[in-house]
């Protein structure tokens, strides 16, 4: 089970800040996870119409969307961020 | 030095400490992000959301990374989350270096990276509603002029 | 505001009520320069030795100059003259505008210029005798990149 | 009558802080003043060997080497400075 974290206005959109997902074998990488979420729930798919905006972190740390998700223990979805 | 907090802070009081942290520095560079309000446009409040966990994990890494490129004597990164009003420090970052180029170059590389990495998001809060903060793209050029 | 000194300054006391002073600014920058003592290249006190009518004259002068050439919304420079131990701060400028980068470049031109038309004259008292310090010519290119 | 200051090394060199100088009609510029306060002193002479080092201000204010005299109250030359 992963858990599936969202912020700002995509937490929002989706009016719950976390999701806790069994993804099927063949989701492999973050990427195979947001299009596989994507096409579980309509908004979180409008919402990321555009996904290169978006960055995702596994476990707290930034990382490519083609990471593996083997192991992780929680997935971030990020919009722009804006802090400074 | 990294913290992020709810707490307000003194930016001035914090750059004071961290100057007298170490003797063998010739320059130190502050730079202080504050909610401000324009006569023209007036925010009621800056309302900061945060995955901390992974603020905390990235500030730590690109502290890390600022202090090895331009061989600084030490850099700091504070910043807010939640609710703060115009005149409020929402962050800072300070660098300490031997001479005031590396200073100056370790600040602004820090910054660049913050507004494009860190994972905070802002809103602000209006007199006729509350909207989020949009990325704007200059954040994201002067994130590149570091590459390559 | 400027002001040249022979009474020691709490840089970080400085910034708190500079940054307190315009509700309208986004951004801040200082700078901040220090004696430092090496342990291969020990100072026991850096003297300084000012001009200070034409100090007071030239350091307004390039205040203005940097506030109309990057907008800020104001600027700062305060220069300590006479004897300064290691760990004291000699000088700071600094900046506030709307947003980060009119800052920091406001606050570097403010610094490059500074180095080379500021007149004030460094000593190194060190265990072995006195020194005058000689510029270096990076600093006159630091302050080329400003013109044209 | 004209005060010109010295600073720094140069004040050291030669062992005075200011001389106060009358100078004949043909000292013309702050640049011919050092040519004939050069021409008076040795010692300054000396110091001043690569005069492209050196600033000077007339009453109190950095000036290029042509500007007019007349009318100045101070003259000072600077030695390279080293603040910040």
């Amino acid at each position: 089970m992963i858990k599936v974290l969202y912020f700002a206005w995509l937490r929002e959109r989706l009016n719950r800040s976390s999701d806790e997902v069994t993804p099927p074998p063949e989701v492999v990488t973050l990427a195979d996870l947001v299009a596989w979420l994507r096409k579980r729930d309509e908004v979180l798919d409008l919402a990321m119409a555009d996904p290169s905006i978006f960055k995702l972190s596994r476990d707290a740390r930034i990382v490519p969307w083609d990471t593996p998700l083997a192991g992780a223990t929680s997935v971030a979805i990020l919009p722009p961020m804006t802090g400074g | 030095m990294i913290r992020v907090t709810a707490e307000p802070f003194d930016a001035g009081r914090e750059a004071t400490a961290f100057q007298a942290s170490h003797i063998e520095a010739g320059a130190m560079v502050t730079f202080t992000g504050l909610v401000r309000s324009l006569p023209g446009d007036p925010i009621l409040a800056l309302i900061l959301e945060c995955y901390e966990e992974l603020a905390v994990n990235e500030l730590s890494a690109l502290r890390e990374q600022a202090i090895a490129r331009f061989g600084l004597v030490d850099a700091a990164i504070i910043h807010r989350h939640g609710r703060l009003v115009p005149g409020e420090t929402i962050m800072m970052v300070m660098t300490l270096a031997a001479h005031r180029q590396a200073a100056f170059d370790g600040a602004q590389f820090l910054m660049d990276y913050l507004k494009n990495d860190a994972p905070f998001w802002k809103q602000e809060e209006t007199p006729t509603g509350t909207r989020w903060v949009v990325t704007m793209s200059k954040d994201r050029d002067a994130q590149n002029r570091w590459i390559g």
